[in-house]
């Protein structure tokens, strides 16, 4: 049946699936049982079935990760929460050296069947280190998937389709949508959900195609419903996966439209963006009537809560972009 | 079964909180002055009125602070509510050339280290990320990640060893304090900077305030033994202490830091403490934990019992005491103009101090985004 | 001063090293079997044979890989010389349902469990990077990372736990044992497995190669005092075994795996051993270590003492040692054609086992690397 | 005066200057005393400046980088020896949340003039973690410098210019370069040195450009020589500074050429060659003839030895990428 959830619940709903569906699933990470996560996006879960299964870690990320590992190899689908994007550095040995490499390593022989969620990006006027957003450092990796939920429908699934992956996955929770809500259809099989690593239209349009995933999916389609009032039609493509990235939508979406506009909350030197604008340039070198054009954050820091809005590409830097396309 | 184990260690204290725990106390909670073999304190009355006014003062100004976040006048903030003794007893042991590096809660510190409290708000207001001269107050930033300063206090250790500062010389001679709770003890970087600090000697103190908590997750998520065992396995000196005791905290931590400014090494402390309030304004510790603990605690605040030792002793009066609680509340009001009064940045500024010698990126990125603000001058925006 | 201090610890051992170490000991290097209050190995002549054959076939082995990467057929090759009793007197402790988790030196626990000695041998040849699969020999890859596998040994415990696979039932109840250096004691990770191992009571067992160096650095470039001191600090016991006798090796290992097994908990031996070659074949130890240090624990050597031991109690003869001679030569001959004969991974291979749903990116890139290499068929390339 | 040199040897006496130049300058790390580190890049210098100045530290790359950061505060200048590049990742939090966020945390009150030196790169037939490339990790962060030298000369100054700057350095050293000779005049100062953070045309060309840095350089050079034999004038281009990239040259270069190959070792999905093909494009969007084309390690965790060759970047790669262009 199909209820309104936010994308916080929605996840919250999609764990306890996973959990019911396959008695190897286990939760792990700091607060995550008793408390519910910080974000209490595992409300409840450790009521329900018990703390062999939904764990209290001690405070170390890289202990986390790695003794998810050893339980991945023991049998177990361990999904690790990361408190904050900022925290998950501590684990980078772990997820770049191990978590990426052991099926690589193994031939295959070992499968890390884990997940690694993490709570990203800004908006929520948080202290230092709340509002990052690694993906990057993740999709640079070979050896890991990432992806990114943009809304309360593919929170539900996608959470349950990176744990019911073979291959790790980082999932990047977009923190400040957390309370947004959407009609989400709880029923149906994972098998027929759409697939955890294609890309979507999230909008159809005709001038231009404007690229985001998590948090930046919602400025993009306010975006687009500004434009419509200019009479410019935006194509606004949700990529939801980061890595591999599925760009065959965005090749045709290109061609078609002659204009491209990336946006992210990274900053924009190596941020996907730039990985993005290369390939579709590549592929769509004579369809292009300007370069790939980027909105990202800016190559500072993550600035103080107060100047966050300023710091945080919103719809008139979309805007702002997407005219630029119109006057190369 | 090991299954079950894991089970029950969830629900069962560790040994320290359920037996009485074996630690340094020089002042009960029912404000008896007692003696330890090896830990004493002989301050004037002078001084120990000087450390009850600390105590009022710092818990004054944190709930102001918490009050201040209730107001949206402060994004976020982490009280030291039950911490008073733990901070004042070690702040006050600080002899002025030491260096303190803090967490996030370390404001009793900061203060008894003479620093305007208003320092750090701007951090909690979401204006800057601290902004302040670590050298020039000898206290650094707060460190947001857990651990982290640990390794950054041994470092500025050997440096120390490295100039020459260690000695016998209390006037001269350095020491540093690294601050770090219980649940930071499970970090790699902690663990390491025990290793670096007894390999290289480095003249500094661990001070970790066991406050029974992170966030939600009681002190059996992090060890089964007592912390301040932690330290002997890596070659130096741990002790516990009543972290509510202001007394003890001041002679244990005075004691260790001049053993490590006079190049006899690290050592670790144990502040056994109790976090009253939650962790931070956006924590509900309802959800975790039961009132009859907190009562519990209550009973062992760390104020009352140097308010009934000063009374008992004759060493202050009634009058004292009001005029402790008027110059807090002098203090908290100023502290609150001052935050009220305080500036948002401006836009600009985001892309101020991303380096030292500048960068052509950050320049263009200036450039660009002033004009691009400029482009709606006068409209709506 | 600390400066002086830092400065002297460098040249000074640290106290273990000095110091007679304190040890489990049930094998004199002159041979004489000694008794221990807690420990004690009563074993069939067959056994000890047995004990002695694998110390001589592992040693073999190891010289035949040494030279086999002198004469530019593996890449680099990492010896155990001299830490075979720590490996051999471990390895035969683990039961058959018990997880190994080594470094990348273990050749002789490798061996020990039955596994062909070959396995490795790809991996140091650069053929592959392991490429084996840890559940069907009980043994896990290599980790080349210091320390990290021993958060996936600790993982690994945890879910013998929850399988409920601890108990009394010594053949069906499950240990694992978690393999590390003594420069691997100061790694963040190491100290976590400590933590995590603890709070969720793992049966899980801690060996440390304690072979007194780091590549080139000390021991006590690490640690002050004895390594197998950190455990208590975690919350569980530590121990320290004279690791260049097999026996006492074999019984306290034995002991504490059957204490993980039993649902006791993590222990730490510490195996007081020394690296008698360099560190790999691209090291060269004697810019670090002088030949009088080495020479000393020549006469400690793991092997000798044992073949005293079997010919003084007539456990053994002449005869014995020269047929084990001989199989250790035909193992090792053997090894050598089987490494001659390793064929060359196909170019395309490297494309193989990225991720095990495959990836259109990774698909694309070798079916254009293929088309690549096929245009250069039949020219000089 | 003017001696000939290698790459290691330059780097070594580049430090040895440094520590005479200003008692400050520390070096730290693994097997960097006693031994000289494992490349001998530190050889002789424990001997000469003691062991409060060149210290062998304890085995754990974020005590390394931790306490250089400490020191750094107190008014040292550490230059940490990361042993080989897959080692780095340990240290990847006290890198990308504390060396990097120092200066901006407080308002430029602290500075952290600290160098990262990491032997990076494959090519040496090493076992698994010893031949990455992780240099996109660092320069996606901001607040970073991120360098790399190519020869004995710009390893010698380079390595002096890094250890002076007030801001944090990380140090790529191309390890398979390390025993490569080339003139170098020891003579002169700092400050006459060419640019830290500068690219410098490695060889003038006329029909394409060729972006390297690092260990590629020398493939591209080679490139070049081959080309000319085919009558093709590649002008390679070293990009010396990987964080800020200095792409002015460049620009120049492509809007004569029309053509534009990045080459790097890193895989690449989001390696440095995205940004600036992104950049160049935006940049150069109507004197481009064909896309910027990448030749670069494959999307895969650093195979085998044995396979090594098939995977990284080598002079047939780079002119198969020259010819693309020209086909496109
Ligand atoms: C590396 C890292 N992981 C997670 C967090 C989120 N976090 C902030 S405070 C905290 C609990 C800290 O507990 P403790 O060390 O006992 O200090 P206390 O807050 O009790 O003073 C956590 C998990 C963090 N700040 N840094
Ligand atoms: C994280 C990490 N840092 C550095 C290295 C390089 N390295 C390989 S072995 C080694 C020394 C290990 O010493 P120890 O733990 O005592 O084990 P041993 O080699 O003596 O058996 C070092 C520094 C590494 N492999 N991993
Ligand atoms: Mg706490
Ligand atoms: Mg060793």
């Amino acid at each position: 049946m199909s209820e309104t959830l936010t994308l916080g619940k929605a996840l919250n709903l999609g764990l306890r699936r996973a959990l019911e569906d396959n008695p190897k699933v286990l939760i792990m990470g700091e607060d995550v049982g008793r408390l519910g996560g910080v974000f209490r996006i595992t409300d409840g879960l450790q009521k329900d079935f018990g703390e062999e299964r939904v764990i209290d870690t001690p405070l170390a990320e890289s202990g986390i990760v790695g003794t998810a590992i050893g339980l991945a190899i023991r049998g177990y689908r361990p999904v690790c929460e990361i408190q904050f994007d900022g925290f998950v550095y501590p684990a980078y040995d772990q997820i770049v050296s191990q978590v990426a490499k052991m099926h690589y390593r193994s031939h295959g022989k070992v499968k890390l069947p884990m997940v690694i969620r993490i709570p990203f990006g800004g908006g929520i006027g948080a202290v230092e280190h709340h509002s990052e957003s690694p993906e990057a450092y993740f999709s640079h990796t070979a050896g890991l998937k990432v992806v990114s939920c943009s809304n309360a429908l593919d929170a539900y699934w996608m959470i349950q389709q990176a744990i019911a992956s073979d291959d790790p996955v980082i999932f990047m929770e977009p923190k400040r949508r957390y309370w947004e809500k959407a009609q989400v259809d709880t029923e149906g099989s994972l098998s027929s959900a759409y697939p955890l690593h294609a890309s979507r239209v999230a909008r159809p349009g005709t001038d231009v195609t404007v690229l985001a995933y998590g948090p930046m999916v919602r400025t993009a389609l306010d975006a687009a419903t500004a434009a419509e009032e200019d009479g410019r039609s935006i194509e606004v493509i949700d990529l939801r996966s980061l890595s591999p990235l599925d760009l065959g939508p965005v090749y045709e979406s290109v061609r078609r439209t002659g204009r491209c506009v990336v946006v992210h909350e990274a900053p924009s030197n190596l941020g996907l963006g730039s990985e993005i604008a290369a390939r579709v340039t590549e592929e769509c070198f004579y369809s292009l009537e300007a370069p790939v054009l980027r909105v990202a954050g800016f190559n500072t820091p993550y600035p103080a809560a107060r100047l966050e809005e300023d710091y945080l590409p919103d719809l008139d830097r979309v805007l702002d972009a997407v005219d630029r396309t119109f006057g190369w | 079964m090991a299954k079950g184990d894991v089970a029950r260690t969830r629900g069962r204290r560790a040994q320290p909180t359920s037996a009485e725990p074996e630690f340094v106390q020089l002042l009960t909670p029912e404000g008896e002055r007692v003696d330890h073999p090896e830990y004493s304190v002989d301050l004037s009355d002078e001084e120990y009125r000087g450390l009850y006014r600390d105590l009022v003062i710092v818990r004054k100004l944190d709930t102001e602070a918490t009050a201040l976040q209730r107001q949206g006048e402060l994004g976020i903030w982490a009280s030291l509510l039950g911490q008073e003794a733990a901070q004042v007893g070690s702040g006050r042991a600080l002899r002025p050339q030491d260096m303190a590096f803090p967490t996030y809660r370390e404001h009793g510190v900061l203060y008894c280290r003479g620093i305007d409290p208003i320092m750090p708000l701007s951090l909690f207001r979401g204006v800057d990320h601290g902004a302040w001269d670590p050298n020039e107050v000898k206290f650094n930033m707060y460190t947001i990640v857990i651990g982290a300063q640990t390794l950054h206090a041994t470092g500025y250790a050997m440096g120390v060893a490295k100039d020459g500062k260690v000695g016998d010389d209390d006037d001269q001679s350095e020491a540093v304090i690294a601050y770090f709770g219980d649940g930071a003890s499970s970090q790699g970087d902690v663990n390491e900077s025990f290793v670096w600090a007894s390999v290289f000697h480095a003249p500094i103190v661990f001070f970790c305030q066991n406050n029974q908590y992170a966030i939600s997750e009681p002190i059996e998520r992090q060890t089964r033994v007592p912390l301040y065992r932690r330290a002997a396995g890596f070659g130096f000196p741990g002790i516990r202490v009543d972290g509510n005791d202001v007394l003890a905290c001041y002679a244990v931590t005075r004691s260790a830091l001049d053993h490590a400014r006079h190049g006899q090494g690290p050592m670790l402390i144990e502040a056994y403490t109790y976090r009253m309030g939650a962790h931070t304004t956006s924590d509900d510790p309802t959800r975790y934990r039961i009132a009859s603990e907190v009562e519990a605690w209550q009973a062992k605040d760390p104020i009352k019992r140097v308010r009934t030792f000063l009374s008992k002793q004759k060493i202050a009066d009634d009058d004292f005491f009001a005029e402790v609680d008027d110059q807090a509340q002098r203090e908290a009001t100023h502290l609150r103009e001052r935050v009220l009064s305080m500036p948002n940045p401006e836009p600009l500024t985001l892309f101020d101090h991303v380096y030292a010698d500048g960068s052509p990126l950050i320049d263009t990125e200036r450039e660009q985004f002033a004009r691009y603000l400029a482009s709606f001058e006068g409209s709506a925006h």
